[in-house]
């Protein structure tokens, strides 16, 4: 009897496994993200100790978070902008000095994306107090971000339940 | 908008940020992210902008506040600050958005070479071209350069005069095909003023109004829908509890004339007739005011020929009906008569009715300034358009209007034009005029430019860019200014910029706090004094007794494609007009017992021949017509302005004549048939309440209907009551204060990216609105019946709400907050909940819907848009909800009442729609349910469904008491 | 020749509707005649339908068993065997018809990071419990009676077709021992499918007896539609057997006296039937209810009224024939009947389901259906699908027990030995 | 002393029965049969108790319904949605999830039970097997002594045996019933 079954059961855990492993995730993390600037998080947010929400400063009012302008870039690297040829900087002077030209734009290649029929919005979890690392990981010891947890269904119900928020389906599917 | 950004990476921002073309399911959202260079303080990424502008649409001069969205403009709402709409807007207005992101709108300049056939040219070729051909004709002679255009506000007035005047012309004239010629006619004989007076209907006890659709196309019909909810709200006066009361003196029981007590039908051409014979009767009767200032007997001279016996012999209304209007108007306290008819002598008569009983200065009056006329009278639009005939005009701009189809077919506009060597048209979507055009220059949507308004004496709209451009196209201002050299202003944003500065010299300050002011609250307001108008009876004619021709043609104004330039926006053209029910196609309205003398039957394409040409409409046989009379509608039969519009239907200006709306007209059918689409189903409610009228005798009296509960009762439990911890949330809708004007459902389209299905979806039973208006007959059984049933259906967010638990996967579920939320990203497509729907206000998704670039920029981030085979459903705009109470949460206090709206109650003109927390007894939307509570009804109750709305029933006066 | 044309025939329609249907959940429903307010049509007729053609293969399999019936013998097998390939493709009607069918197993409790499961509430996760188990016990109880009469085959067979039958009768040889739990189990089998039969029918009554839309919402309909089950269920019986016992001469093992006692169940349930239209009608004029009153006077007055008079033609009057025995022996009449029964049956759960649909509470939303193409290609390949699949194992399967004949024969020749010859002929 | 197999084929259900009876009240040997249908009669003579396997359905029926509560009750609990302004826990539509789920389970426990206790699928041919005994003839099959066997012989053609034949098994082809 073994002879059947044991070979049945293998192959349904195959079949299982394979439907789980391609079956189409759009929130899944996409553990490699190349960036145009070698920005990294952890000197900026780790070693220079600035607040997340200095240059993602939407964060508590909007959906949004807010990418920086490069206005604000600019604001601190302020007379050091020209940099050294081949530094990381270079990108950003660029666009500084020549933001009429498309080719010049910086083109950030995105982390965190939520599928279209997720309503996140970043201000209420900012009000209540939730350190951005709780879902983006200790973004501050990053060189290059990247994703730490996978952000599905179970990820945001597991923390609404732990602190007695909103389970309510409308809240975020609408 | 900064100008650190350009506007390609600014639009591709934008819709990075936006969810507006991914479908619920599997496609990635956008992966770039592209910063500005520098912020713009007016674009905060998930946080709209509103910006104060002015409408377009037609020429009430509303004032909006348009919602943008990550540099879209997203949702046009009224200007809470601007008298006119006061915080609410039109169907019409609200598509002004699909005018600005219609796919059809001219993308670049084109040039028209010999063959006839367009090509595209770069903006410096075809300025170059318009250079030499200006000069060239400026050079040639006097007045050989030429601007018609639509309705304008007086800063581009400017521009365009100062540009004629540059290229030795002084021709600017202004053409548009409603321009209330007929009352000002009137006016000038009688009071010797052109302008329009200022009605107020609220103040009136008693309304007549002699073929005025003033709650679709008449004026300003927002600000009437305001005034006339007013109105007939039930009120005290002189001890007892009444209501306005109505007559609709008309050929077609129109949305206005249903919401009227009484519809008396009668021929075009023979309001007048009634007019004067209420004249007449009052004058015998001795209601007219003594103090009135009228000149009894000049009055008298003039009525002579109109007595009632007479007039009812003419028209075929009865005498009674006649003498208790005349009673009626006699003897309120503040009564108006209107007319919107054709026929000058019309508003004579109403003018007169009104002067008679001392209402002038009360219900309708003359503010001491005139505005700058909108429009030439059409005798100069005449000889100009005689003149481009004869080869007077060398180069001609056409912009704003659409001649070709507008104009009557005596002008021989088309002719015309061809006679113009060149011809440049500027506007959006290339309509009839741009087809005889040689160059074809993009124009900026209003939304688009700077420009200002001046719709009645002490209001001053002023219209500010919503947004960067959407397509390669130009100011109209800025186009005209670069053909001249050293003009006065550089760009027509410094001309709009000269005139406020003229205004805020006059209003004192600082010019720079005058400015900031203005556009903040887009635009200047200030009171009017009243002028001291005096009746002048010397030089007025009786005109002549009426004769009704066999059979005669009747037009009026689309209440949404209006004079035709609603025809390109798919919402105007999916909103069911509300009497007819008909969608994207018009129609012959016929009576059904002219019809069998015709020998017509619905769908049949009759041959409408007048004098002046011939139409093919199809025929729709229904008693919301006079008999002998065929109505149909202006604004469709576009030859040309894109996709939506192009081939649809007849255009009834092509058959009227000049300044006309009726004709007498042979009537043969063809043999042909096109089925005209609607999306209702049968015309009586067979019973069932859904919608309830009662008289205002009734209310009165403290009666309900015969079998109708006098409140809605407390709920019927079986199992234990859910609790609402929060709060829960309701809404009111007052059917008496409803004008059909289907306002709320343009609304939602705009808000919850609610697709459009077109003729053949809507054939096919998919459309896709969330709300309607429903449109009942009354039936023949009912005792005091109002003259139709009109009421907006809507999801009613019931407890027991049945389409919840026959979904298999809780994607229809009870919220928190009472609502019947819609998880369409769990919905699989059973469809079960719209069968369980008693309402039958869900909708499926049947095929994935489409926006036709760049109409998709309208589209509302907060919103997902559905994909196919997923049911969607209204939800008070949770969205709206949710961005309140996190508001709230972040002030760390209460929601407000009135702080969260939805789409539908705040379009709403008439505030026939409150929204708001059940739980919380002192909200406006609970003291109103309590305030009427002999009105309270739910639809449908006795499924004890209990819904969260709460209907008030309709009010209107017993038959023959009106 | 002709038969391998017949199933190429069949399989040829069934890729026609396979293809359509790819082109539906491509495209979207839009592409079915489906339409506000008529959202369930032939889809969930054809569900409604073939669900009740399975039951009369449980009826006359397990209940029959039960209640020891001894014309059941020579039948019971093609009715099983329709019962499976029916439950098959009543299994699929609901998939047509769903707007997101790549989601139908959101319907099934399965472990997920959301712990979202379906709501138990839903008739129609009802349904799909109902008619997967319903699938299964009955995959079981045919399977369970296949075994010793492949067991046979096996026995008979040469070559490859051994090995093969030697797998599939797992290795049955009829002890004494297999016999005896393989009776007690078989008539457990026979116990369980009882009450299956009576629910499944049930729960695709309350699909639309739990909804409150007038013409749905009433109380008689598990009874009523489990009659108009077996009813329908039992004509296809007679509709398949009459052309098979031709075409694979089975004169001798399908007598007349077969059909004679199917036709009694025909006639039985169609009587039922009737009574039920007429109580129907009979509680809508006592519930004194307008909507409701407004909903059956459409049902027989209205647009649609002429399906209901040709329903009520084949489903109440024609089967009155088989009253006459004379009837009930000639094949070719009973056939007739039968699939007039078939038409008849299907046109009741169109009108219950669409023609209800079609006059909701709403007035203003009343609106006609027309089925497209893609609906009516669907239905037939069906059609084709159920036929093609019956073909199959008709020619190359044991369609009668061979096992049960056997026993049937002993008992035979010993009634015959009686003298007891009235029951035979 | 090695065993002998008597095999026996009978043309009539009665007649193996009686012989069934015969030798199992005389005690000669271990029996078993074969026959084409379930003979009510044969299984008569074996007088043995009811088969153990209907427990198996009865065990799965249970199990199916406990199921049924359990995912019924314990998803509603997990979201605790309202609908329609019912109780989380709704008792009656979790009925029908319960008793569909008791005949499913009970159904499959049952095939399970008739698999484990009746041994089939047999995967080695029981022995004394003719394909003939699958079709029209009664088989049995003493396994016994030696020295009975001339006995059983005897016995079975008086019971009316159309064939009887003996064969000596080794001991690893014993039949594996017990």
């Amino acid at each position: 009897m073994n002879r059947i079954m044991l070979p049945l059961a293998v192959l349904l855990l195959i079949g299982g496994l394979s439907t789980l492993a391609f079956s189409q995730r759009p929130w899944a993390p996409r553990p490699d993200v190349e960036q145009p600037i070698p920005f990294s998080h952890r000197i900026h947010a780790g070693v220079n100790q600035i607040p997340c929400q200095y240059c993602h400063n939407l964060a508590s009012r909007s959906s949004e978070p807010g990418i920086p302008p490069v206005s604000r870039c600019v604001g601190c690297h302020g007379n050091k902008i020209a940099g050294a040829p081949g530094s990381g900087i270079v990108p950003v002077t660029r666009a500084w000095m020549d933001h009429s030209q498309p080719p010049f734009e910086i083109r950030w290649n995105r982390v965190y994306t939520l599928p279209d029929f997720v309503r996140f919005t970043h201000r209420p979890h900012i009000f209540e107090g939730i350190p951005c690392q709780r879902c983006h990981g200790p973004v501050q010891t990053m060189d290059r971000v990247v994703p730490v947890e996978e952000i599905n269904m179970g990820f945001c119900i597991d923390c609404h339940t732990e602190r007695h928020a909103s389970l309510d389906c409308v809240s975020c599917h609408h | 908008m900064s100008s650190g950004l350009s506007r390609r990476s600014f639009l591709k921002l934008a819709a990075s940020a936006s969810a507006a073309a991914a479908v619920p399911g599997c496609e990635p959202a956008a992966r770039k992210l592209i910063p500005y260079v520098v912020a713009d303080p007016n674009v905060t990424p998930g946080i709209p902008s509103f910006f104060a502008t002015i409408c377009n649409e037609c020429p009430a001069g509303c004032g909006l506040l348009a919602t943008v969205r990550e540099g879209r403009a997203t949702h046009l709402d009224g200007n809470p600050e601007d008298p006119i709409s006061q915080g609410s807007i039109c169907a019409r207005g609200q598509a002004g958005l699909q005018g600005l992101y219609n796919p059809d709108r001219l993308p670049h300049p084109m040039s028209r070479n010999a063959g006839g056939t367009l090509t595209r040219v770069s903006w410096d070729d075809a300025m170059k071209t318009v250079n030499s051909k200006l000069g060239a004709a400026s050079k040639a002679g006097k007045d050989r350069v030429a601007f018609l255009g639509g309705a304008q506000g007086p800063s581009l007035r400017d521009v365009m005069s100062a540009w004629a005047a540059a290229n030795n012309s002084s021709r600017v004239l202004y053409y548009s095909p409603f321009s209330n010629q007929g009352m000002r006619e009137a006016a000038e004989t009688l009071f010797g003023r052109r302008d329009l007076p200022v009605f107020r209907i609220d103040q009136a006890e008693v309304l007549i109004s002699f073929g005025a659709n003033f709650l679709e196309t008449w004026i300003s019909p927002v600000e009437f829908g305001r005034q006339y909810s007013e109105f007939r709200a039930p009120k005290e006066r002189r001890g007892s509890t009444t209501i306005g009361r109505a007559f609709y003196v008309g050929p077609r029981l129109s949305t206005t004339a249903a919401k009227c007590d009484e519809w008396i039908a009668v021929a075009p051409g023979a309001e007048t007739e009634i007019g004067f014979a209420i004249l007449s009767v009052m004058l015998k009767q001795r209601w007219v005011s003594q103090n009135s200032g009228v000149d009894l007997d000049a009055l008298a001279k003039l009525v002579a020929s109109y007595d009632a016996a007479a007039v009812g012999k003419r028209t075929g209304v009865p005498v009674d009906t006649i003498n208790r209007m005349a009673e009626a108007f006699g003897k309120a306290n503040g009564a108006l008569a209107i007319s919107g008819s054709d026929d000058p002598a019309s508003h004579l008569a109403a003018f007169v009715l009104n002067s008679a009983t001392g209402n002038f200065g009360k219900t309708v009056m003359f503010l001491q300034d005139a505005p700058q006329g909108a429009t030439n009278k059409a005798e100069v639009v005449k000889s100009f358009v005689d003149d481009l005939r004869a080869g007077k005009i060398d180069v001609l701009v056409v912009a704003g209007t659409n001649p070709v189809y507008s104009m009557p077919p005596e002008y021989r506009a088309a002719e015309a034009l061809q006679k113009v060597p060149f011809v440049i048209w500027a506007g959006g979507v290339p309509d009839e005029t741009a087809a005889m055009a040689n160059l074809l220059l993009p124009m900026h949507h209003p939304l688009e430019s700077w420009r200002d308004r001046n719709p009645r004496a002490g209001i001053w709209g002023l219209g500010q860019p919503v947004m960067q451009p959407v397509f390669e196209s130009r100011d109209l201002g800025d186009i005209v200014l670069s053909t001249i050299q050293n003009p006065k202003w550089a760009t027509s944003a410094e001309a709009v910029k000269a005139t406020w500065q003229d205004l805020g010299t006059k209003a004192g300050g600082s010019f720079d706090d005058f400015w900031v002011k203005a556009r903040r609250e887009g635009g200047l307001f200030q009171d009017q004094h009243v002028a001291d108008v005096k009746l002048n009876l010397a030089s007025v004619q009786a005109p002549a007794p009426y004769t009704a021709p066999e059979i005669s043609l009747y037009s009026y104004p689309h209440i949404f494609l209006y004079d035709g330039r609603g025809a390109d926006k798919p919402w105007l053209q999916e909103l069911p007009e509300p009497i007819s029910q008909i969608v994207w196609d018009d129609w012959a309205e016929i009576h059904p017992d002219t019809a069998r003398k015709l020998e017509v039957t619905d769908n049949a394409i009759v041959e409408l021949k007048t004098e002046f040409g011939i139409i093919q409409v199809p025929a729709l046989v229904r008693p919301t017509v006079m008999p002998d009379v065929i109505a149909v509608p202006f604004g469709l039969g576009h030859t040309a302005m894109g996709r939506y519009a192009a081939n649809v239907g007849a255009n009834p200006f092509a058959v009227l004549g000049a300044g006309r709306m009726s004709a007498s007209v042979t009537v043969r059918p063809t043999g042909d048939s096109r089925k005209l689409v609607t999306p209702l189903g049968k015309s009586e409610q067979l019973g069932r309440s859904i919608v309830e009228a009662m008289t205002i005798e009734q209310l009165a009296a403290g009666e309900v209907p015969e079998g109708h509960e006098p409140e809605v009762k407390g709920p019927y439990e079986f199992y234990p009551a859910w609790d609402y911890p929060k709060h829960k949330w309701g809404m009111t809708i007052d059917v008496n204060a409803c004008i059909g004007c289907s306002s709320c459902v343009a609304a939602c389209y705009a808000e919850n990216n609610v697709p459009f299905v077109g003729k053949e979806g809507v054939d096919n039973g998919h459309i896709m609105s969330w709300i309607r208006i429903e449109r009942f007959y009354p039936e023949a059984h009912e005792e005091n019946p109002p003259l139709m049933y009109l009421a907006p259906i809507l999801c009613q967010q019931c407890d027991h709400a049945p389409c919840e638990p026959v979904c298999p996967v809780f994607a229809s579920y009870h919220t928190e907050e009472g609502l019947n939320g819609q998880i369409y990203n769990r919905c699989v497509g059973t469809r079960y909940c719209e069968n369980n729907c008693p309402y039958k206000v869900r909708r499926f998704n049947w095929f994935l819907p489409e926006w036709p670039s760049p109409l998709n920029l309208q589209l509302n981030p907060d919103v997902a848009v559905r994909g196919a085979g997923v049911m969607e459903k209204c939800t008070f705009c949770i969205q709206r909800i949710q961005y309140g109470e996190l508001d709230a949460l972040q002030e760390k206090r209460a929601v407000r009442d009135g702080e969260i709206v939805p789409a539908c109650a705040q379009a709403c003109p008439a505030h026939a729609i409150t929204f708001g927390d059940i739980k919380d007894p002192a909200s406006a939307m609970m003291r109103r349910r309590d305030q009427n509570k002999l009105r309270n009804y739910q639809i449908l109750s006795e499924l004890n469904t209990q819904p969260a709305v709460v209907y008030l029933r309709d009010l209107h006066s017993a038959k023959g008491k009106a | 020749m002709l038969y391998w044309a017949w199933i190429l025939f069949c399989f040829t329609l069934v890729g026609v509707a396979a293809a359509l249907w790819a082109r539906q959940i491509y495209v979207g429903l839009g592409v079915s005649g489906l339409r506000q307010p008529v959202m369930w049509a032939i889809y969930i007729t054809n569900f409604v339908f073939w669900v009740g053609i399975a039951h009369s293969g449980t009826l006359i399999s397990a209940i029959l068993f039960l209640f020891r019936t001894k014309w059941r013998t020579a039948v019971y097998r093609a009715a099983e065997t329709m019962t499976i390939f029916a439950v098959m493709t009543a299994g699929l009607c609901p998939l047509f018809h769903l707007g997101r069918v790549w989601n139908a197993y959101w319907l099934l409790p399965y472990p997920n990071e959301r712990s979202l499961q379906p709501d138990f509430r839903s008739p129609l996760v009802w349904d799909a419990f109902a008619v997967s188990t319903y699938l299964t016990v009955s995959l079981l109880f045919w399977s369970m009676g296949l075994i010793p009469d492949l067991a046979n085959v096996r026995d008979h067979a040469q070559g490859i077709r051994k090995k093969i039958f030697a797998v599939l009768a797992l290795g049955w040889q009829g002890t004494d021992r297999q016999w005896r739990h393989y009776s007690i189990i078989y008539l457990l089998m026979a116990g369980l499918a009882t009450p299956l039969v009576l629910s499944v029918h049930s729960v695709v009554s309350w699909d639309f007896a739990m909804a409150q839309l007038p013409g749905w919402h009433s109380t008689i309909f598990a009874p009523y539609f489990v009659a108009g089950a077996i009813f329908s269920g039992v004509a296809m019986v007679i509709t398949l057997l009459v052309p098979m016992r031709k075409l694979l001469h089975l004169e001798e093992l399908l007598t007349p006296w077969h059909f004679d006692n199917l036709a009694k169940v025909v006639l039985l349930t169609s009587l039922i039937v009737s009574y039920s239209y007429l109580f129907e009608t009979f509680m809508t004029w006592y519930s004194a209810d307008p909507i409701e009153q407004m909903t059956f006077h459409m049902r027989y007055f209205g647009p649609w009224g002429y399906l209901f008079w040709i329903m009520v033609l084949c489903n109440c009057i024609i089967p009155l024939f088989l009253f006459f025995p004379s009837v009930r022996v000639n094949l070719l009449q009973i056939w007739i009947i039968s699939i007039f029964v078939n038409i008849g049956m299907w046109l009741e759960r169109f009108v219950i389901i669409a023609g209800s649909l079609r006059v909701n509470f709403e007035p203003a939303q009343w609106g006609p259906y027309h089925p497209s193409i893609t609906e009516i290609m669907i239905t037939v390949g069906t059609f084709a699908w159920f036929l093609g699949l019956f073909s199959l194992f008709a020619k190359h399967a044991p369609i009668i027990s061979m096992t049960e004949m056997k026993e049937g024969i002993m008992w035979l020749r010993k009634a015959l030995k009686k003298g007891d010859s009235t029951k035979a002929a | 002393m090695s065993t002998i197999a008597v095999i026996a084929s009978f043309g009539e259900e009665d007649q193996c029965a009686q012989a069934v009876h015969e030798l199992r009240t005389a005690e000669l040997g271990e029996l078993q049969t074969f026959s084409p249908f379930p003979s009510h009669k044969i299984q008569h003579s074996f007088a043995r108790p009811k088969s153990r396997a209907r427990w198996a359905t009865f065990t799965g029926g249970v199990t199916g319904v406990l199921t049924g509560l359990a995912i019924t009750i314990g998803t509603s609990w997990e979201w605790n949605l309202n609908v329609g302004g019912k109780p989380v826990v709704s008792w009656p539509p979790f009925i029908v999830i319960c008793f569909e789920l008791m005949i499913l389970l009970g159904g499959i426990f049952g095939l399970l039970g008739f698999f484990a206790f009746s041994g089939v699928p047999a995967l080695e041919p029981a022995f004394g097997y003719s394909e003939r005994f699958g079709s029209d003839l009664f088989g049995l099959v003493v396994r016994c002594d030696e020295p009975k066997a001339s006995r059983i012989e005897a016995m079975l053609r008086e019971a009316g045996a159309q064939e009887v034949s003996r064969e000596i098994i080794n001991q690893e082809r014993v039949v594996a019933d017990a």
